[in-house]
């Protein structure tokens, strides 16, 4: 149990200025704390989450009849397209990493504050700067209108259109530079600020999963800087590497962009993972079944992902024997997921399952994800890939791996952590009944999706044919069920951290190190370092029921 | 104890960092920010390394456009640049061991030469840059087609004999500015900003790497700016260090630069 | 609402297959979702039954949970197991793959074009005029399906506008080789019925094979993002029984023939039959997608008074005579009208210049 | 903490190591121009030439000007770890692009 001197003095401490203390804006932007500006880059997200369903919601709405229902074809290209770079570069990229890394991962390790928290701060304005130059490009008043060239930015139609693709790309490079910066700051951190005794086998598995979500930040980023500069030197000089008239070969970009671009999608679902690692053992009393397994098959994903991306190449006259080989390297990605999968299930065996809200969106993060990394395996293979390619089968996809695994595991972080930052409990069955909202509506939406793409309806489409007017009316109907459940998610917590009941500091009786200091966070973190004898999943350990376990029917 | 939690000591009469931050203690900052630095390098291995893709990928496809544009450089102007960044590395680290040493006064002598090499370096840059602007005499296949067709059309083309290992042979030869900057953001193909494939690549990877280049004088200037108020001392020297690498890792990028773009003829 | 009860009970509805590689690759698909629905159902159940079997139930006290913290053996089995399954899927996968891209030796060749927002193909099949020693060859071009203001005023939507699309006549039990390429951006000519589908990339020739097994009228889609009216690039490929082919191909070709022999003849010689075949040009060459016949403003200039106008150029003021046009429609990017975009390459060939000017001629 | 302790000042001066390191280099870059301008028959093995004489150069910056010989076995690593990234990204486009030009009809 590490030994922790606050609850001695806890009492006399009551009124002590927690992280949350200082008020005014100015203190909140210029502040280096890790709690604060992973906070900041929380609400930054959130509300970037929110605009981005509207996009959502604006193309459901527009796809429910065939046909011309409210916008033209214009606005709906550029409605998908602001859909995916807003949700994809400013919300899911920093997602957990940026907002719940920056908050719990110093705390976990034992220590006061990242390696460089100057570097912190400032890749939260890189951020930022890059938000408004995304924004300016939504609004783009130098005439041309917003880009309409899909999140991809293929060429050579981002080349031929005169909207604003080089903002938007300019503003994309500008958030992956930030997400270098903090990829590099938690690696630095993890390796050189773990508390005494805090050894790799003792760190919880969420640090494990932000380590190798880093390890990705820094070493895959960089590709897209240079691709999307590429991209605004070629459109510049007119001439070059991805136009075709001069022997230039535009599927070279989409390599590059792919180089990247796939482990991104290992950066947004790594984080996930970590964070269903954490609640799955504490809401079921167990400790986590496979604690190295899980740990390693981290690494091992973060390694792999960098050597699969051509599977998004293999209609867009990728050579046959390469299709061949990156078929094979897809399906040896999917056997440390698989791992994974099977030993969050296996958690549950044998434990005294609570089910609450953060303990629901858990479990719907594996039952989601487990769907979406199944639907992968068609794709994988060359010749079923060759009928599934841009249809709604592969958005079905990836809106299970990205939305059921990446924005789920978000909300069970949310549900799980904010009584922590907040110190305040929100409103449980609110939070049940939003939670059933999501889950049916996001079904709801994406399962006839599945069904319209094996019969070949292709993505990114006005109109359609009348024989998949159904599923889309379906789907509509799903996705504004999961507009609801995710804004009333999302307002029951803010709601509850400025009204809810106090809970104190270890409302879930967790044992992982950010549950021994005080809710809000005291300014550093620790009175005094502490130092680590033991594992933290030791719940439920012979003999010592009440020790661990959850009080009774923790509130 | 400022903003920043440094600690200070003194060192022959000059207050100094004894190099703890933010509560950390010297040696581990130390260490921390090496380790930053070196992750940082790699990112930036990484940013050129898909440059060089691009460049080898079109090198693969058209090789002898390459080597008919390759002959524009000149060789002397490259080796002269590789001899001046390769004696500023060496600068700049006896300018680290120096200061190790407590010669504040040495390494501010070596940071020095190691700026004005970068600065001759920017300014031979220039002037190669500069030639790439005029009018020169290039092979027909280093010419993009759409641009040897306009240029066919306006007879500026001759077949001229030239030294190839040694005999003679006959080889079409157009007056063409490798680096039109008129023509910059023209979408019309027979009007291009460069002659070919192989200029946008040199242009692109040089100018970047120059871009890299500025930044490190930068932060060496810097660096020159705290030590003359003899900020350094054994004990905390981590600034001179972190801009010796970076400078390092620009000079480790030439290395590779020039044989791909200079000795590719 | 019966597809969809259908789809919903059939798991997993596919096009149905019409081609000798698609049931290959129909039951490469359906074993790997088979594969894909009992894991399915084995993880999420085993999920399901846990969360019902260990759920604290309403007030129940602390109970000693169970401490597993590993289990060398279960772990090593699964992961050896699903390795095994994902060699299986991985062998299935490739294999008909392979299939699929050898291109056949003596397959036909059909030339496709794809440009913004249509497909034009060029059928092997070509007639030669020996005195003026020119070649025509039976050309198709598709129509955008994508409903403009007067289709929707006329109440047609994409389905009746696919109706009426040009169908491509192809011939059952045949090898056909799509030679491909584009001439503006990237498109992906896919037929979902024939489970095939490639990039078609400007600058290079991609290809694809496919050998109809079953007669009918299947739908071709752009699956490649390429502009505004992506939705619209459908085509439809005509499976018919080979007579029937041969004998549209002989219509065809002695339609060819009568019209290279008239232009051997010096042409047609009415006037009215050049503006008919002009306006005919207008619709197939894709020009009514940007300019307007009557005076409305496009994307382009109109082409209502168009001739003899003095037009603004990037390049200064130019009179619009039959040069200025003829230029522009065979190299486009020559010459740009102030405040316009470059038109893109729109396919118009030699042979189609006479009757298009004197089409724009007529439009006072 | 006020003096600071012995990892950051290195007893010994590596001054004559930097001073052969940078004789070596100058040498080598002779060597590479000297080289460039032979022919070893096939353009393949004058540029493996070229490129491993470069790596050579790279190497003896990277251990004797950047202190890799006498740094932390952690930061050792990952300095290492982005030269298999490099290899990996070059290899594999180079590869596909070399499969791919035999399938396609390039138009150039």
């Amino acid at each position: 149990m590490a030994s922790v001197a606050t609850t001695a003095d806890h009492a006399h401490h009551d009124h002590h200025e927690n992280f949350l203390s200082k008020k005014g804006l100015m203190s909140w932007l210029t502040s280096v704390d890790h709690k604060r500006i992973g906070l900041l880059y929380l609400y930054t997200g959130l509300v970037a989450f929110l605009v981005g369903g509207a996009f959502a919601l604006l193309l459901r709405t527009e796809l429910m009849f065939p046909g011309k229902t409210f916008i033209d074809e214009k606005t709906y290209n550029v409605f998908f397209t602001l859909h995916g770079t807003i949700m994809i570069f400013v919300f899911i990229v920093p997602g957990i990493v940026a907002s719940f890394g920056n908050i719990f991962m110093p705390i976990m390790i034992g220590a006061r504050d990242v390696a460089f928290p100057v570097l912190n701060r400032f890749s939260y304005q890189v951020y930022v700067a890059g938000i408004l130059v995304v924004l300016f490009g939504l609004v783009n008043p130098l005439g041309g209108g917003p880009a309409d060239t899909g999140w991809t930015f293929y060429t050579p139609y981002s080349m031929k259109t005169n909207t604003s693709v080089i903002t938007l790309t300019f503003g994309a490079f500008l958030m992956g530079f930030s997400s270098i910066l903090t990829g590099l700051n938690f690696v630095v951190t993890i390796h050189k600020m773990r508390a005494p005794g805090m050894t790799w086998t003792r760190m919880p598995l969420f640090v494990w999963a932000i380590y190798s979500t880093s390890l990705i930040q820094v070493l895959a980023t960089p590709v897209i800087g240079i691709t999307l500069l590429l991209l605004i030197a070629e459109k510049f000089f007119g001439i070059g590497f991805f136009d075709p008239a001069l022997g230039g070969d535009p599927v070279l970009f989409q390599h590059f962009f792919w180089f990247y671009s796939h482990p991104v999608v290992y950066i947004m679902i790594l984080p996930a993972m970590g964070v269903v690692s954490e609640i799955l053992p504490v809401f079921s009393r167990k400790p986590i079944f496979g604690y190295k397994a899980i740990a390693w098959s981290s690494l091992a994903i973060a390694g792999v992902s960098f050597i699969v991306w051509a599977h998004h190449l293999f209609v867009s006259t990728l050579s046959s024997s390469a299709a061949v080989l990156f078929s094979f390297l897809t399906y040896l990605v999917a056997i440390p997921t698989a791992i994974k999968v099977f030993n969050w299930i296996t958690t549950l065996y044998g434990g005294q399952i609570d089910l609450k809200t953060p303990m629901l969106y858990a479990l719907a993060f594996v039952f989601l994800f487990a769907i979406g990394g199944l639907t992968g395996l068609p794709l994988a293979a060359p010749a079923v890939d060759v009928s599934y390619h841009d249809t709604y089968f592969v958005v079905a996809h990836f809106h299970y791996t990205i939305q059921g695994g990446t924005i789920i595991s978000l909300m069970a972080a949310l549900y799980y952590w904010m009584p922590k930052i907040s110190g305040r409990m929100y409103n449980e069955r609110f939070g049940k009944m939003s939670f059933w909202f999501v889950f049916i509506g996001f079904n709801l939406t994406f399962i006839p999706q599945f069904l319209m793409g094996t019969q070949g309806m292709p993505r990114r489409y006005y109109d359609y044919e009348p024989m998949y007017a159904n599923y889309h009316m379906i789907s509509t109907i799903g996705a504004y069920l999961l507009g609801t459940g995710y804004f009333t998610a999302i307002l029951n917590i803010l709601i509850s951290s400025f009204k809810g009941k106090p809970c104190g500091s270890n409302p879930w009786n967790a044992n992982t190190l950010e549950w021994k200091i005080a809710s809000p966070m005291p300014e550093h973190n620790f009175h005094e370092i502490p130092t680590i004898t033991e594992w933290p999943y030791e719940y439920g350990r012979d003999g010592e029921a009440s020790k661990y376990s959850a009080t009774k029917g923790a509130h | 104890m400022s903003a920043n939690q440094a600690g200070y000591t003194t060192y022959q009469g000059h207050t100094v960092r004894d190099g703890s931050l933010w509560g950390n203690p010297a040696p581990l900052v130390y260490s921390m920010s090496r380790f930053g630095m070196w992750l940082f390098l790699a990112t930036e291995i990484l940013l050129f390394a898909i440059l060089f893709t691009a460049y080898s990928i079109a090198y693969y496809r058209d090789a002898a456009a390459f080597h008919a544009s390759a002959k524009e450089l000149s060789v002397a102007f490259g080796t002269a640049n590789t001899v001046i960044l390769l004696f500023s590395s060496f600068t700049v680290a006896w300018g680290i061991e120096a200061v190790k040493h407590g010669n504040n006064r040495l390494m501010l002598v070596m940071l020095g030469i190691t700026i004005a090499c970068g600065v001759v370096f920017l300014i031979n840059k220039k002037f190669e840059y500069g030639h790439k602007m005029h009018e020169v005499e290039l092979a027909k296949e280093a010419i993009a087609p759409e641009l040897y067709q306009v240029l066919k059309a306006e007879n500026k083309c001759a077949d001229t004999f030239d030294k190839h290992h040694g005999e003679d042979i006959m080889v079409e030869k157009c007056k063409v500015v490798p680096f039109n900057v008129s023509n910059i953001g023209s979408t019309d193909k027979s009007k291009p900003a460069f002659a070919s494939m192989f200029f946008f690549l040199y242009f692109v990877m040089t100018g970047i790497h120059g871009l890299h280049i500025i930044i490190g004088l930068g932060l060496l200037i810097w660096v020159m700016r705290k030590g003359l108020k003899n900020e350094f001392h054994p004990g905390w020297y981590t600034p001179v260090e972190v801009g010796g690498l970076y400078w390092h890792l620009v000079d480790l990028i030439w290395i590779y630069l020039f044989p791909l773009l200079y000795l590719v003829a | 609402m019966i597809n969809f009860l259908h789809a919903a009970l059939g798991f997993i509805t596919h096009a149905t297959p019409a081609s000798t590689v698609a049931h290959e690759a129909k039951f490469a698909a359906d074993f790997i979702n088979i594969i894909s629905l009992v894991a399915f159902i084995l993880v999420e159940g085993a999920l399901i039954y846990f969360v019902i079997k260990y759920r604290r139930k309403k007030g129940e006290p602390n109970k000693q949970t169970l401490y597993l913290t590993h289990n060398t053996k279960a772990e090593i089995i699964w992961t050896v197991l699903p390795t095994l399954i994902l060699g299986v899927i991985f062998y299935f996968g490739v294999a008909s793959f392979i299939k699929m891209r050898n291109m056949p030796k003596d397959g036909e060749i059909i030339q496709l074009t794809a440009r913004q927002w249509l497909w034009d193909i060029k059928y092997p099949y070509c007639v030669k005029n020996e005195k003026t020693k020119a070649e025509r060859c039976i050309k198709l071009s598709s129509k955008n399906v994508n409903p403009t203001e007067d289709s929707i005023k006329a109440g047609k939507l994409q389905d009746a506008l696919q109706k009426e699309n040009t169908p491509f006549m192809i011939a059952k039990g045949r090898k056909y080789v799509m030679q491909m390429t584009s001439t503006d951006v990237i498109h992906s000519f896919a037929i979902p019925s024939f489970y095939v589908k490639q990039d078609v990339v400007p600058g290079l020739t991609s290809r694809l094979w496919f050998e109809p097994t079953q007669t009918g009228e299947f739908t071709i889609t752009c699956n490649e993002y390429c502009g505004d009216k992506h939705s619209g690039m459908l085509g439809k490929f005509k499976v018919v029984e080979p007579a029937e082919f041969d004998q549209w191909k002989a219509e065809q070709l002695a339609a060819l023939q009568k019209e290279l022999d008239q232009d051997a003849a010096g042409g047609p010689v009415d006037e009215s039959a050049l503006i008919a075949k002009g306006k005919e040009l207008y619709g197939a060459k894709g020009c009514l997608a940007c300019h307007s016949l009557n005076g409305s403003p496009g994307a382009a200039p109109t082409f209502k008074g168009l001739y003899g106008k003095e037009e603004v150029l990037t390049t200064g003021k130019i009179k619009v005579d039959e040069a200025y046009l003829a230029e522009s429609m065979l190299k486009p990017a020559a010459k740009v009208v102030k405040g316009y975009a470059p038109m893109p390459n729109m396919g118009v060939e030699e042979a189609d210049v006479k009757p298009l000017i004197a089409f724009i001629k007529s439009l006072k | 903490m006020a003096h600071s302790d012995s990892s950051q000042a290195h007893s010994q001066s590596h001054l004559k190591e930097l001073a052969l390191t940078f004789a070596a280099l100058i040498v080598l870059t002779i060597v590479t121009v000297k080289v460039a301008k032979l022919d070893f028959g096939g353009v393949a093995i004058n540029i493996s030439i070229a490129l491993l004489i470069a790596s050579i150069k790279a190497a003896l910056v990277a251990l004797y000007f950047m202190h890799l010989k006498w740094e932390e076995k952690l930061i050792v690593g990952f300095a290492a770890l982005s030269v298999p990234f490099v290899i990996l990204m070059v290899s594999t486009m180079v590869w596909d692009v070399s499969q791919k030009t035999a399938e396609l009809i390039y138009a150039k």
